[in-house]
């Protein structure tokens, strides 16, 4: 059975029990005359639950495990000769399994019986034939070995499958009925299937320990390769970030920090006021026709490919600062720079502010609006004194993901600001960021144990310390901050 | 009121005034009003005025990759050349490579021109032929590997005009570029014209821009943007139901049910925290974790799916929070008041109101998924990718490219028809985007309401 | 309870205020509420330095006629106001009208106490800061001091200013309210029951201060307690389903009322 | 796994694609899939191990070194081959309406060297204007827009036109007598691009480098020779010692600034990924790369070794140590 | 208070109920917001089937201490609650009860109304879908009916089922309310300050309710109406400053108060 249709009986088991379970609760209440616990639902949702979570727990551990233990089983069977001269086992396994697939492909096609298939060996031509017809191409010729390990992979990989199917369902049937038997007025039916989805919800809230576990270690390791082979010294206080193609480079971090920083507090400058001010407006002045063509309006362009954004800062906004602004005040004369990329940035992340936010405000009860109206206030004093603070704790929420978002841009970077390194107060002077240089760092053309490259492992695992930091911080602060009012 | 600065407690003394005159202190708190609320219309309006210069500059490159001039031809599809054993054997019948094939397609070519009398002025036949894409060559094996009855009859074609000829009609190529060009010469385009006044050039909408899969650098004319969407479908499917359910049951989660304590403190910062993780670096995790570890497959949407969705999950999370934080507690106090559980509080009552948070976390979460190029480049997405994926979900795990990365990638190539086709994928993005995010503004609006 | 009485003698002087002027004045006033029609043709006086007390059933539209007075109707987008409401002489709903202005003279106490989520301190101060009625830090204690004490709530928040004001119980947070609307000094307050959720003793001080307030202030209660209005106000007046069944004095009302269906109300409770 | 995979240079991205294409269009097999992403990252693909889970072919626009080789032999990848597919000629570029330059290599090595010599003395760079550099070029601001240093083409900049430019000018020498006849470090030297804003790093690609030559008219950008082909009408190429770049030039060796392309391909795939050895012997095929092939028409020079190529690709040979 | 009266007559028939089982014993509950001790020490025994009224100055603890018993103080953070409560001689305190099935047994209204941003119809309906009481759409058509009718709200929401909850005039709100609390049945009613909001004819009516329902169920009642409290109560409790200061039968409390404190309260009103 393949698995869908496993996945499917199982769900239709769980169907059934639910249907069963709520029967069996209203009937046995009635019977004993003893109140239901929880509404009938629940013990049907118990006994669905009892059906399908386990066994599809099994079934997803069972379909990880099967083929390592099948492939260490086939891979057994060939011989340490039948591996050619600079190939690798694992290739020769691949084969096996392309012959494998390739050989149920000729039985669904009906050119081979299942007993032929055991008669025929490898005579090999043939076998390759068969493959190529039913569209399935070897490279190379068939040993023996390999056909008889594909042959047991295949019966392998059957029987494997079959219990699977029978231990599944099995379980299936079993858990349910155990979980029907059990049903009893009294019975917590509600709080068992709610602790279920509490521990559902548990697991979901851990993924995000997960991910960063799984960030940490994909980056520790070459980090501490490129400490080793750069000093952590000069990368973490040098201020010259300047690699070289023949070694000898310098990669302070130092200047790709202050680029990073400089370039997402412009882009906040612009996006924090510009995006309140345009939630505020749309939450409590717009009316209901333009809040609901605006809103959606703004929330696009955060769906603009930022390369069009990097496009437009390149050719429009950073020509306009060098000759309008920077040229004639005598700061430079670079068509990118900080400030360049960090306007069009800012208005890239408009909408994070802009959108959450509104939502937010909006949801500020209406009596509190009302009360500061009714002590004579205006709608902007209202808003400033009364809304905002209410709405507070979520607008933080809002403005950090704008500035994470800020913090992880490539592309308006790059054309926006320029690739060079610098550490300078200057706006109009091109300056780029950690999140540029990893990506850069990490696509060259130079060799990947090299300083050079490994660099943007440690310049990854770097930002993510300090932003880390930060948030720990902002936190801190927003703890702080609410504790006033409680 | 002289009073008034004797103690507070006199200051509760009326102040009797005409409402129909302002005083000097209301008309400047008016004033401050205005101020503000003009503050607000004109942030609306630098917002909407952005978005309606960058669609309209997208609008402007990208609209006419819509529209693509094909040269209609009769070709004769001569045995002698295709098919030498005349026994119309498939096999032998592709042997004949691409490369056979040009010849055909040139010498229809000079008998259309013959027959509409349209002088080639010192053009060569050779450069005549160049008028017509390379592709050609390849529709045409394709049709003839496809039907080798057709072999000694002669087809009408639609063949693709070259990327030069196609920009000369939408306006990227004129006459005076021509003459600096050198991959086409004004006599060319002054037989191109000669060729639409004959009817044998036409131009007509591109389906083969929604369906067609990439091209290499010498067909810009022939690219499309089939198997990015394709591609991009497959993740978005993965993106949003795994990243929503997750997201939302992870704040809730966060929210209501977790106790203060150092752990959820930590969970907390750490969502915050892959909030600001680049892009980039959740390429790397996925490269890591998802092809090295658990040994997926390179360049499949499945993989690029997963990404994604570790990508999108805290913004939904960080939306979701404070959604759920802004439904006032007497709300919660009336449900669990009835004798609802937690739960059914929260699934039934507070979920509800916070919907439109939701959603539009989801929205700007999906959008910028939609459009992420950086991670992809670590897992093999952003790559020439030809063949279609397969349906789902095996699908999912055969090569394909994404809609962002198509752009990506056009934006990288020599020949500047590429830029054109990346604007018009570009729209289709957005397209995409705005169809997407309907169902979720629509919901948004029917749960939006005030208490 | 001294500060009232102390605050009293500073105010006595304005006492002889004449009962025959009208300080509101609502002609033929409509309200919908999208298409239901709450009020109907509602037309009364209103006398300056009085208490008005308005009484009737649940529903009746007492709250709404209230907030027409002060325009808080203004904030409900499916609400509609017809027909003409003077304060003194001017009609509120005149164009030129600005209802923040208005709403500064015409205070207003809710009905659901909606104390600001933040302290104490803030909640009073904020009606004085934006009106710019202190110029100093202390000048402002003084007046948030003063209106707590008049509220009556002074004493068990004096230690805890500085604490969030929805922190507080019902009574307390509808003293909070009255303080709030007290400190900004209108020359009319409109309180929508304002001693719903109070003890006797709260209640008392809250009618006290009334008493007080009526010396320079034009009072608008509702109030569902035929006690109250009896004991604090000079004119009652009756609404019913909607319409403004009665208007008299309050002594005339309780006693013998021209209307069937004042009267059926009153002795609904007390026949 | 179906098709082949590809990573690596972007430079050689298009040059496969085209391959790829063609590949896919004239045989049964499908068509490879081709990533770029640099060719550090590619051969660093390519040296995870044998396994369908890793590359067949990496793509390079510098020679495989020789720690990639040792990362590959331990991750149990010993045998690659290496095959040379032409040259990429480097041009530089200027917008199309600006004055017409002629440049030496001494020329770029004055305009954008930290230190000049002047008076036998080094020096911080003072030149401005292309005037400033030599008197009989334009007196135009000096502005590059010259590749950042993770590209490779910067590599071959660096070193075929600053570093020989050096030699010429005379800074290396002076810069060898005051290192104490260190030649590293008189390379070093040589090779130090000025800071000031005047030589710009492109991440990006070619098409970056002509935006901001579109943005600011008096840039020249250094692009790949194919890539100012496919835009002749916007860009005029400067010559290099007197010679204009083109195929031909650059396949007689006549025009300096060229480098080889190459990929490898791991041999322990060969037999198994399917059309993985077709494809190598259709790529180097007379009919896509030779000189006359769609690949030259798109601006790769052909090798004048390809018959060497073609039979070392049929004979499967493994590249030997790095000498 | 001829209504009194009235009512009493309709329900002498139930007052001979067993007075001297306990339903909930309260012994030594402290209640603490953070630092703040809000109850002190309090134990109390509340008796089935009859009324009990909390009384006590507003910002005593009523309304902290009726949540204790319900556990609705589980949901403030800062709160902290030690001492034992007894519910037929279980402690609701103890880990294995579960707060759910508590508050099923033990409804609540609650002192600001809070009715949810849905219908009218869907307010009260959901307490009796949680609870699966009625099997079809016709029982629980029925279950709001009854519900809205013994909250004395039918005749004026009758037509309008379907329109928001929250569009409702205070005292409307107050009722729907109480509806949503006795459309689930609960075995314990407890009402914080049910009738502040009420008009004379409402709080009638919402009274009658509690007469009815003491047939049956235990009602606690925080009012700060000293009549309303004689009227509906046998006994009453008094609070101070967070401690219970005297319990006793209501008859008595209002004649000849044990304590000094309750008398003082009573007084300050009456004396
Ligand atoms: N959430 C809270 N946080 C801090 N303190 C609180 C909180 N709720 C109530 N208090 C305080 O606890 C004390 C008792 O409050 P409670 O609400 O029980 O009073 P109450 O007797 O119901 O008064 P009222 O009649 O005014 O409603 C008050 O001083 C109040 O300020
Ligand atoms: N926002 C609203 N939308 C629709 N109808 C409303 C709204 N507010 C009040 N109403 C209706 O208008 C009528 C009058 O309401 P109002 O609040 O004025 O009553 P009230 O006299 O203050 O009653 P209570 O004493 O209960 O507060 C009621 O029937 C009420 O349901
Ligand atoms: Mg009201
Ligand atoms: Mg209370």
């Amino acid at each position: 059975m393949n698995v869908g249709i496993i996945i499917l009986v199982v769900l239709a088991f769980a169907a059934a029990g639910y249907i069963a379970g709520k029967r069996q609760a209203l009937s046995l209440s009635a019977q004993s005359g003893i109140k239901l616990h929880s509404l009938s639902g629940y013990y049907g949702q118990t006994v669905a639950l009892f059906a399908a979570v386990p066994a599809l727990l099994l079934l997803i551990v069972w379909l990880l495990v099967q083929p390592i233990v099948v492939e260490s089983r086939v891979s057994g069977m060939i011989p340490d000769s039948a591996i050619a001269q600079g190939s690798a086992r694992s290739l020769v396994m691949s084969d096996v399994r392309r012959i494998a697939g390739g050989l149920d492909a000729v039985l669904a096609r009906g050119g081979l019986g299942e007993d032929e298939l055991n008669t025929i060996s490898a005579n090999t031509q043939t076998v390759r034939a068969r493959l190529a017809e039913v569209g399935v191409a070897l490279a190379g010729e068939v040993q023996p070995v390999v056909f008889e390990a594909a042959r047991a992979y295949r019966q392998t990989t059957k029987s494997g499958a079959l219990a699977m199917t029978i231990a599944v369902l099995g379980v299936s049937l079993a858990l349910a009925f155990l979980a029907y038997r059990r049903i009893e007025p009294q019975m917590r039916a509600r709080n068992i299937s709610e602790g279920f989805v509490k521990s559902l919800l548990i697991a979901s809230s851990l993924i995000a320990i997960l991910t960063t576990i799984g960030i940490v270690f994909s980056l520790v390791f070459e980090t501490i390769t490129f400490f080793k082979i750069y000093p952590a010294s000069q990368f973490f206080f040098s201020t010259v970030w300047n690699p070289q193609f023949r070694g000898g480079s310098e990669l302070g971090i130092l200047p790709l920090l202050w680029g990073t920083m400089y370039v997402s507090f412009i882009a906040l400058l612009v996006a924090v006021p510009i995006g309140l001010m345009i939630a505020i407006y749309l939450s409590e002045y717009a009316g209901r026709s333009m809040r609901s063509f605006a809103k959606p309006a703004i929330e696009m362009l955060a769906g603009i490919p930022t390369i069009v954004y990097g496009l437009f800062a390149l050719v429009t906004i950073g020509p306009f600062l060098r000759d309008y602004f920077a040229q004639p005040l005598g700061l430079g004369s670079s068509s990118s720079s900080v400030l360049t990329a960090g306007l069009v940035m800012g208005v890239m992340i408009i909408p994070f502010v802009s959108s959450l936010s509104d939502d937010i405000i909006n949801a500020v009860p209406q009596a509190l609006r009302d009360g500061s109206y009714g002590l004579g206030a205006t709608r902007s004093e209202t808003i400033k004194k009364v809304v905002m603070p209410a709405a507070l704790p979520g607008i933080v929420g809002a403005v950090l993901l704008a500035a994470s978002r800020a913090i992880g841009e490539t592309m308006i970077v790059v054309l926006g600001a320029g690739a060079s390194a610098k550490l300078s107060l200057n706006p109009f002077e091109a300056m780029t960021t950690v999140t540029v240089k990893i990506v850069s760092q990490l696509t060259g053309d130079s060799e990947f144990s090299s300083p050079e490259t490994l660099v943007a492992f440690a310049l990854g695992l770097t930002l993510f310390t300090f932003t880390l930091a930060l948030n720990v911080l902002a936190l801190y602060i927003v703890r702080k901050y609410r504790e006033q009012y409680e | 009121m002289t009073d008034l600065t004797v103690t507070g407690a006199s200051a509760l003394a009326p102040r009797g005034k005409s409402l129909l005159e302002l005083d000097e202190r209301t008309r400047r708190r008016n004033a401050a009003e205005t101020r503000f609320r003009m503050m607000g219309l004109v942030a609306v309006l630098v917002g909407v005025f952005v978005l309606v210069f960058l669609l309209g500059s997208i609008l402007s490159n990208g609209l006419s990759s819509f529209r693509q001039t094909y040269i209609s031809l009769d070709i004769f599809l001569d045995p002698a050349k295709l098919d030498k054993g005349g026994k119309r054997d498939p096999a032998e019948i592709a042997k004949v490579t691409t490369f056979g094939y040009a010849p055909l397609i040139e010498k229809a070519m000079a008998d259309a021109m013959a027959a509409k009398g349209v002088t080639g002025d010192g053009v060569s036949a050779k450069a005549a032929g160049e008028l017509i894409s390379k592709e050609a060559a390849a529709d045409l094996r394709r049709y003839v590997l496809a039907h080798p009855q057709a072999i000694g009859t002669t087809v009408n074609f639609d063949l693709l005009a070259s990327g030069r000829i196609d920009g000369y009609y939408k306006g990227r190529v004129t006459m005076e570029s021509a003459k600096l060009d050198r991959n086409i010469s004004p006599a060319q385009l002054q037989l191109a014209d000669k060729l639409k006044s004959a009817g044998i050039l036409v131009t007509h909408f591109n389906w083969g821009f929604f369906t067609a899969p990439d091209a290499s650098d010498t067909r810009p004319e022939a690219a499309g943007l089939g198997v990015a969407i394709l591609g991009s479908v497959y993740m978005m499917v993965i993106v949003l139901v795994l990243s929503l359910p997750l997201g939302v049951a992870a704040s809730i989660y966060l929210e209501e049910f977790a106790p203060q304590n150092r752990f959820t403190d930590l969970i907390e910062v750490n969502i915050a925290n892959l909030a600001a993780v680049p892009s980039v670096v959740f390429g790397i995790l996925g490269l890591a974790a998802f092809i090295n570890f658990a040994g997926l497959p390179q360049s499949a949407p499945v993989v690029g799916g997963l990404v994604l969705t570790l990508m999108t999950l805290p913004t939904i999370i960080i939306a979701t929070r404070a959604a759920l934080k802004s439904v006032p507690p007497s709300i919660r106090d009336a449900a669990l008041g009835v004798g609802a559980s937690k739960m059914q509080a929260i699934f039934h009552h507070v979920l509800p109101l916070a919907m439109p948070g939701i959603l539009t976390g989801t929205i700007i979460g999906l959008a910028r998924a939609l459009g992420e190029t950086a991670p992809l480049l670590l897992i093999g997405m952003v790559a020439f990718v030809r063949d279609y994926p397969a349906g789902p979900p095996e699908g999912f795990f055969d090569p394909a490219s994404a809609l962002p990365v198509q752009v990506y990638n056009w934006t990288q190539r020599g020949d500047p028809a590429f830029i054109e086709r990346a604007s018009g994928a570009i729209i289709v993005l957005l397209v995409f985007l705005i169809l997407m995010n309907l169902s979720a503004i629509i919901l948004r609006r029917r749960y939006e309401r005030r208490w | 309870m001294n500060s009232i009485s102390s605050m009293n003698t500073t105010t006595t002087t304005t006492k002889a205020s004449p009962m025959t002027e009208t300080k509101i004045s609502a002609r033929n006033v409509q309200v919908y509420y999208g298409e239901k029609h709450a009020l109907r043709d509602v037309s009364i006086e209103i006398r300056p330095r009085s208490v008005t007390a308005f009484i009737g059933p649940s529903g009746c539209g007492k709250s709404t006629f209230l907030r027409c007075l002060n325009r808080m109707n203004d904030t409900i987008d499916s609400c509609r106001v017809e027909g003409h409401i003077l304060i003194d002489g001017e009609n509120i709903y005149d164009a030129k009208v600005d209802p923040v202005q208005l709403r500064a003279k015409v205070g207003m106490v809710f009905q659901k106490p909606n104390p600001f989520p933040k302290s104490i301190y803030e909640n009073v101060a904020y009606g004085p800061r934006i009106h710019g009625l202190a110029r100093k830090k202390s000048e402002l204690d003084d007046i948030v001091a003063a209106s707590l004490q008049k509220a009556g709530l002074w004493n068990e928040v004096k230690d805890r200013l500085h604490e969030s004001g929805t922190g507080l119980s019902g009574g307390q947070q509808q003293r909070l309210c009255i303080a709030r609307a007290v400190a900004v000094s209108p020359e009319i307050i409109l309180m929508d029951e304002p001693c719903s959720a109070l003890d006797p003793i709260a209640t008392a001080k809250v009618e006290e201060l009334i008493h007080e307030l009526r010396t320079n202030f034009t009072i608008v209660i509702v109030t569902h307690s035929m006690q109250q209005a009896a004991r604090v106000s000079q004119r009652t007046a009756m609404f019913h389903l909607g319409l403004l069944v009665e208007e008299n004095d309050t002594d005339k009302m309780f006693t013998n009322p021209d209307d069937q269906r004042t009267q059926d109300y009153i002795m609904g409770r007390f026949g | 796994r179906d098709q082949i995979q590809i990573a690596g240079s972007s430079t050689v991205l298009p040059y496969a694609s085209i391959v790829a294409e063609a590949f896919g269009e004239n045989t049964k097999f499908a068509t490879p899939v081709v990533e770029g992403g640099g060719s550090g990252a590619g051969r660093k693909k390519l040296c995870e191990g044998a396994g369908e889970n890793t590359i067949d072919i990496a793509n390079s626009s510098s020679r495989i070194s020789k720690s990639d080789i040792e990362t590959c032999a331990k991750n149990g990848v010993t045998e690659i081959q290496e095959v040379r597919i032409g040259y990429d000629g480097i041009v530089f570029a200027s917008d199309i309406k600006g004055p017409k330059f002629a440049f030496t290599q001494a020329d770029w090595h004055k305009a954008l060297a930290a230190k000049i010599v002047k008076d036998g003395k080094l020096i911080d760079n003072p030149n401005k204007t292309w005037k400033d550099v030599r008197a009989d070029l334009p007196a135009q601001p000096i502005l590059a827009f010259i590749p950042g240093t993770k590209h490779g083409t910067r590599e071959v900049f660096d070193e075929k036109v600053i570093v020989d430019g050096c030699k010429e000018d005379g800074t290396y020498d002076v810069a060898l007598a005051a290192n104490n006849n260190d030649k590293a470090a008189a390379t070093k030297v040589c090779a130090a691009i000025r800071t000031d804003g005047v030589a710009v790093d492109i991440d990006g690609d070619y098409p970056e480098t002509l935006a901001r030559v579109d943005a600011n008219k008096n840039g020249i950008g250094i692009f790949g020779l194919s890539f100012y082909q496919n835009n002749t009408d916007k860009l005029q190429v400067a010559t290099m010692a007197g010679i204009v770049p083109s195929v031909e030039t650059i396949a007689s060796g006549k025009y300096p600034v060229s480098r080889p392309l190459y990929f490898y391909v791991k041999n322990a795939h060969l037999d198994v990924i399917p059309g993985l050895q077709q494809y190598v012997e259709f790529f180097v095929s007379d009919e896509m790369a030779g000189p006359n092939g769609p690949l030259a028409a798109y601006g790769l020079v052909s090798d004048p070794e390809l018959k060497k190529t073609q039979e070392a690709v049929k004979a499967r040979k493994p590249m030997g140590p790095l000498n």
